[in-house]
């Protein structure tokens, strides 16, 4: 097979796994899986066979696998499909192969599949547990198999959106994967905050969409195309850049990317459209490490990365673009380091991580912000997915007690978990490493460094320091979290009786714990002391930078900012452990400031200015004024009025002229034919023939008259 | 030589007998006596029409068969009707079916 | 061209000759001789018809270990002239209530149909009445006359016996009709041509007899049952219709039925010959003379008829429901299957040599008569295992 | 006049003149039989038309099976041996109006066709035509069709026939 026809096969298996799943499987919790696994195996094998082949072509930038189809007709023109794998596509499509086909292993473990069926489970609520001799153990999801339909279709989202050559398929994969979280996060229906997530995450992400959709029609219909390699020449860039848009002063290519960007800001959460992400923990673990890691955010920022020369044409975008990221970096890294909830601090964490790949874009550090956000995906699914098996375990511990009411994700009923669940503390914690920017040994390290070693030497300073501050609340909220919940005692019973988790859970973290770590040595600058030299080859900058037509340089190297990132994560590591390897109780946590713990109140300023107007408009204007007052009240004077023309009309014309004369009428002389007619019908056959042979003789008579005669 | 108008005056003549047969008989049987006496002479103006014609396109012997067909095949079922109701009603007067009028 | 080679022209032009001497018109005259010739012919046929009667009434008597006729004449060979002599003197009857043109008519449409036969019988190679392309068919044709007049003289006679005597006469002919027609079939694939001198002509190497005996013995028991023979001879079986619809009839014209049939009889010995055993052909001696032909073909049709005889006065009379079933169950199943295989056969072996098609239609022909068999001999044993199985029911019962 | 022509009268006579006897003759056994007369005056008038082939099968078709059918069905359907009373309906000068304005429609028409005096060709020599009426009945280029569509129709009928006649018990 042609990698060209294998690209297009491989968003394919999930879909197919979908419907099968829909369709067939449903009942069978070990079919649906297996269904899905496969799926996911069979779009991973292919995923690799396909980056496999990429890292043997030479000058893959140039040569990138592509193929595409006419689709729509369009007045003369084609609307093409088609499928490109340049080399970002292929370092993408890496990491999502991989992180997707972990969360699937993941998910069967994490929703107890092989557990007994629970008491009292209902469909669109959480396991309850089961009762098996006495003893109150997991119990299996109800919803198994239509989680696995459900992810399966975000993987055929996700996969789509990498594999295609154009804007609009790309927007394809990303509505649907905006369909698929609403589905996901509000997986657990029957609860309400879960409902409320749901629909939080899709409004909010919607808003982004809509003006995403904008930009799209906008460059289409400025250039007529939405393929990625038409646009992206030089002569359709500058011909872009050159067309003032008529807004804030911007050139075409800049209300574009400033369109675009705020699609993304809605997908990646970024500010002022964060608020859904963590919200979105309500759905299912596997979902969050999904929608954090491998897909939904990573999509955003992958968009963005995409449209990179676009954005790159236009100086105030991209300082647009810096700010809200380095905004967004610092602001919910301040926020995480408040919470308690094992999940909510991932949440804030990645918002803050994603606001570093998009201010590294914002300053053109383009294989930076890619490099970045392959090495997030590995080491924040790691995370989320040990979060889960932390949360399992201490659910575990829960059932051993019986005491409901304790909250198996608060970080403060935890603690002393490394030698209940070595495995998940390993991982975990060098997905934390790798997070904070551990030096030297892990992925975050290297490509954080390369971001603010982009920004030191683009001489973009203020974003450096704000990055540098965010990088060391990172470290710092990180070190709490490992601190909280792995060291120190067993705060409460539950911890004492958590359990490690079985080996589908486990084996993930290993996996994805290696990549954590591995991943960022592809990537180590050329001019790094010591390690540089001994590498000598920047391989990732110089893979991924190919995929643009002017290779960015490479920063040169700065002992400003490596001193920096060593600094601030290694101080924040061990600000964090100083600061929490005592803490027993939430009062004794000096950081629970009300201002950082409530998200600067933006949820409650959002009630305040979107949400109160918007209940008193719809109900003020639109309901009293409007619907009561304006349209009821016009149909008050249509209603009498109609009526009166009715009666009129009834009265005048109806009952005389229609009914008694019209139709009384016609009856009565329907019935007078008939009575007078039906002599005629006299039952006898020949005196039928008699008279069609009369007519035939009429008719052919007149006819000979008129045609001949006359 | 016989001049085609012969045969066909012929047969119009032979399809009014049948024409009259079938419109005045009371009897059933007789009836369709009639009706083979017009199937008969529009076979007649066939095989005329073919001998007047293209004598090696056979259309005409082919139509006259299958005419002969559908005419075999008429009263078969034809007979076969009267019979039946010969049966239930003891009548084969066609004057006296008259159960389906008004 | 002399007298001997071709007979009949000759006669007849000099009779031509001879009336526009007398000054007649050239038009008229040939009707004449046309007329003449028919004439000539109907007459021979006649007086054959006539020692048909004592060839029977003496070959019946040697099956019954009798002598038969042997007192008026040599071999008692003046003995149908003194039967018809006795007919012609009968008084003759017409019965109260028959419709009499009908009844008056049948019997000359009974002789009339045998006697249209012969128009299409090439009696010598050089002696045929009318050479019509369809002669095979108007067998059939001249057939479904001999039906009505059957059923003329059953309805008209005003009698019971008569009338059950037509319809069983009809019914066996109407059916046996189809297999003879699937069997006339066979001579025709085999020649390419339903025209009788054509059939005779094609079997100039080999008798289709030999080509297909299961069509030719077909043929035969189809023929039987035409003429109303035993075993088929219902219509007017003694014991139970008196005489059929033959019954009211007396004098000559009941002579004219039993004439009919008699010449009916050779007459379909004469056809089985020309079909099946090459008819005036008999090894290059037929050109010797048309008179030796003739001859020849005389001694064939009065074999088939000898076999008729034979067939007539050896068998019981079977039912009429057994008669029909046996046709429209078993005979007419077969005749199908028979022209089905011989046609394909004839498809499949047309370019072979001579040998081999004859061969392979020879053992097609026997395996399709082994296979019908074998059939009819196990639908036979259910239905007697059916009927004993009842029977032994019956007894322990008793 | 030729010979021919002759004939033609006379058999087309005798034909005419049969025929009216089947429309008629009050006994139906008598108009079965003139009904075979008639049809077998049709077969010498095909016999006239050069067309043996459909002459036999005139006989043996409509004399051989469609009247003695026919006969069989008088005969099935009587109380007595004679049929009584009127043998035309009421309206039987209607019909006789009918028959002979036909006549007389088909006539005119007749008279004004361009194609009444065409004379017939000769059958060239060595046409057979049983061989080219078989070969056209089934050639897929001809009439195989409608001769395959006949046959289904007769095999209709034939069921048919049997259902209807059948005496249920």
């Amino acid at each position: 097979m042609t990698t060209e026809n294998l690209i297009w096969l491989i968003p394919l298996p999930p879909l197919i796994s979908f419907a099968l799943i829909v369709l067939f499987t449903n009942k069978n919790k070990a079919l649906s899986h297996t269904v899905a696994i496969s799926a996911a195996f069979l779009s991973w094998l292919g995923a690799m066979i396909v980056f496999v082949r990429a890292l043997g072509v030479e000058h893959f930038g140039e040569h990138p696998f592509a193929s595409s189809i006419n689709w729509l007709p369009t007045g003369d023109t084609w609307l093409k499909v088609g499928v490109l794998i340049d080399p970002l596509g292929a370092a993408v499509l890496f990491f999502v192969a991989w992180t997707i086909l972990m969360i699937f292993l993941y998910s069967v473990g994490y929703h107890n599949f092989g557990q007994p069926a629970g008491d009292h489970d209902h469909a669109g609520l959480p396991p309850h547990g089961a009762t098996v001799h006495g003893h109150t153990v997991l119990s299996v999801e109800p919803m198994y198999s239509r989680f696995f339909a459900f992810i399966s279709l975000f993987a055929f989202g996700m996969f789509t959106l990498v594999v295609s050559d154009s804007l609009l398929t790309l927007f394809v994969g990303w509505e649907i994967m905006g369909l698929c979280s609403y589905l996901l996060i509000g997986f657990w229906y029957a609860k309400p905050s879960a409902r409320a997530a749901g629909i939080k995450a899709f409004m909010t992400t919607r808003i982004g969409d809509v003006f995403m959709l904008l930009g799209i029609a906008f460059l289409y219909s400025v250039t007529g195309t939405l393929s990625f390699r038409e646009i992206f020449t030089e002569e359709i860039l500058h011909t872009l850049a050159s067309v003032p848009s008529g807004v804030f002063g911007l050139s075409a290519a800049g209300l574009i990317g400033l369109l675009l960007f705020i699609g993304t800001v809605g997908k990646s959460a970024q500010f002022p459209l964060h608020v859904w992400l963590p919200d979105a923990m309500e759905g299912p673990t596997p979902v969050s490490a999904m929608i954090h890691a491998a897909t939904m955010v990573s999509a955003g920022v992958y968009a963005v990365i995409r449209m990179f020369p676009l954005l790159s044409m236009d100086e105030k975008t991209m300082t647009v673009v810096a700010f809200i990221g380095a905004f967004t970096a610092i602001f919910a890294a301040t926020i995480a380091v408040a919470q308690n909830d094992i999940k909510r601090v991932l949440a804030y964490s990645t918002i803050s991580q994603l606001g570093f790949m998009i201010a590294a874009l914002g300053i053109g550090a383009y294989v930076a912000a890619a490099f970045h956000l392959i090495t997030h995906a590995f080491f924040k699914a790691l995370l989320f997915l040990g979060s889960g098996s932390v949360i399992h375990g201490m659910e575990h511990g829960v059932f051993h007690t019986g005491n409901h009411k304790v909250d198996p994700q608060d970080m403060f009923n935890m603690g002393g978990l490394k030698d209940k669940m070595p495995i998940t503390f390993w991982t975990f914690l060098i997905g934390g490493f790798a997070l904070s920017g551990f030096p030297l040994v892990t992925a975050g390290f290297w490509s954080k460094d390369e971001i603010l070693a982009d920004a030191w030497g683009h001489h973009h300073y203020i974003v450096f320091a704000t990055l540098a501050i965010a990088a060391f609340f990172t470290a710092f909220y990180t070190m709490r979290q490992i601190t909280l919940t792995f060291l120190g005692s067993p705060r409460t019973e539950e911890a004492k009786h958590a359990h490690e988790t079985p080996w589908t859970m486990t084996t993930p973290l290993v996996v994805l714990a290696f990549f954590a770590v591995t991943y960022g040595w592809v990537g180590i600058p050329e001019h790094f002391p010591v390690l540089g030299p001994l590498v000598n080859n920047n391989w990732f900058h110089d893979f991924v930078g190919h995929t643009l037509e002017h290779v960015p340089e490479a920063p040169e190297f700065s002992w400003i900012p490596l001193l920096t990132s060593l600094v601030v994560a290694l101080g924040g590591l061990g600000l964090g452990w100083f600061v929490y390897k005592d803490v027993k109780s939430v009062e004794q946590d000096k950081f629970q400031i009300s201002f950082l713990k409530n998200k600067y109140y933006f949820d409650e300023l959002y009630e305040v200015v979107f949400i109160n107007p918007a209940y008193w408009v719809a109900e003020n204007v639109i309901y009293k004024f409007m619907d009561q007052g304006v349209i009821d009240g016009v149909l008050h004077i249509f209603g009498p009025v109609t009526d009166k023309i009715g009666s009129a009309i009834r009265n005048y014309f109806d009952v005389p002229v229609v009914n008694q004369f019209i139709g009384d009428g016609s009856a009565e002389v329907a019935w007078w034919f008939g009575k007078n007619l039906r002599p005629i019908q006299t039952g006898r056959i020949q005196q039928y023939f008699i008279l069609s042979l009369v007519v035939i003789f009429v008719v052919g008579g007149l006819l000979y008259y008129i045609l001949t005669l006359a | 030589m016989i001049p085609l108008s012969w045969y066909l005056t012929f047969a119009a003549a032979l399809f009014s007998i049948g024409l009259f047969g079938a419109l005045s008989r009371r009897n059933m049987v007789a009836i369709l006596l009639g009706v083979e006496l017009m199937l008969n002479a529009v076979n007649v103006n066939l095989v005329a029409f073919w001998r007047y014609g293209d004598v090696a396109q056979m259309a005409g012997q082919v139509f006259a068969i299958i005419v002969f067909a559908v005419a075999a095949a008429e009263v078969a079922v034809g007979l076969a009707l009267v019979i039946s109701v010969y049966r239930r009603h003891n009548t084969v007067i066609a004057e006296e079916l008259d159960l389906m009028k008004w | 061209m002399n007298f001997w080679n071709d007979p009949l022209k000759v006669a007849a032009e000099w009779l031509e000759g001879v009336f526009v001497g007398w000054g007649m018109n050239e038009i008229a005259s040939h009707v004449l001789v046309v007329f003449l010739g028919v004439f000539l012919l109907v007459l021979i046929l006649m007086v054959i018809d006539i020692f048909l009667v004592w060839i029977e009434r003496k070959v019946v008597a040697r099956f019954q270990d009798r002598i038969g006729p042997n007192r008026l004449g040599p071999f008692g060979l003046v003995q149908p002239f003194a039967d018809i002599i006795k007919l012609i003197i009968k008084e003759d009857t017409t019965p109260d209530g028959a419709d009499k043109v009908v009844y008056n008519l049948a019997p000359v449409l009974s002789m009339m149909s045998v006697l249209m036969v012969w128009a299409v019988v090439p009696i010598a190679p050089v002696m045929l009445s009318v050479d019509l392309n369809v002669g095979a068919l108007f067998l059939i044709a001249t057939g479904a006359i001999g039906t009505l007049s059957i059923i003329m003289a059953g309805w008209s006679s005003n009698n019971k016996f008569a009338l059950i005597g037509g319809f069983r006469q009809v019914a066996i002919m109407v059916a046996f009709e189809v297999p003879m027609l699937a069997t006339l079939m066979i001579p025709t694939i085999f020649s390419g041509s339903m025209n009788m001198n054509a059939i005779i002509t094609a079997q100039d190497g080999l008798w289709f007899f030999v080509l297909s005996p299961l069509g030719a013995l077909i043929f035969l028991i189809a023929a039987i049952a035409e003429l109303g023979r035993a075993p088929f001879d219902l219509a007017e079986g003694e014991s139970e219709l008196v005489a059929g619809y033959s019954t009211e009839y007396s004098g000559m014209k009941f002579g004219m039925f039993y004439a009919g049939e008699l010449l009916h009889a050779l007459t379909f010995g004469g056809i089985w010959s020309i079909l099946f055993f090459g008819g005036y052909r008999f090894f290059g001696l037929e050109q010797v003379s048309p008179f030796l032909a003739i001859l020849i073909f005389l001694a064939k049709a009065l074999l088939g008829y000898w076999v008729i005889m034979w067939v007539k006065y050896t068998m019981l009379r079977i039912r009429i429901d057994q008669m029909l079933v046996f046709n429209w169950v078993f005979l007419t199943p077969l005749a199908f299957a028979l022209m089905l295989v011989t046609a394909l056969m004839n498809a499949l072996l047309k370019d072979a040599s001579p040998w081999l098609y004859g061969l392979g239609m020879f053992l097609s022909n026997v395996v399709v008569g082994w296979i019908a068999i074998e059939i009819a001999r196990s639908v036979s044993r259910k239905e007697r295992e059916k009927v004993e199985g009842v029977h032994q029911v019956a007894e322990a019962h008793h | 006049m030729t010979t021919e022509q002759i004939i033609f009268l006379i058999v087309a006579g005798a034909t005419l003149a049969s025929g009216l006897l089947v429309v008629t003759s009050r006994n139906l056994i008598h108009a079965a039989l003139w009904l075979v007369a008639t049809l077998f005056g049709v077969a010498i008038v095909y016999t006239l038309l050069n067309a043996g082939f459909m002459a036999v099968v005139q006989v043996v078709v409509y004399i051989g099976a469609i009247a003695i059918l026919f006969i069989f069905a008088v005969m099935l359907t009587r109380k007595d041996m004679r049929d009584s009373g009127a043998q035309l309906n009421s309206n039987w000068w209607a019909g006789a109006l009918m028959a002979v304005l036909t006549f007389g429609g088909l006539f005119a028409m007749l008279r004004t066709w361009g194609g009444m005096s065409k004379t017939a060709a000769e059958i060239p020599a060595g046409f057979d035509q049983i061989a080219e009426l078989g070969a056209q009945l089934t050639s897929p280029e001809a009439y195989v069709l409608p001769f395959e569509v006949a046959s289904v129709l007769l095999l209709a009928a034939m069921v048919g026939a049997v259902y209807l006649a059948f005496n249920k018990k």
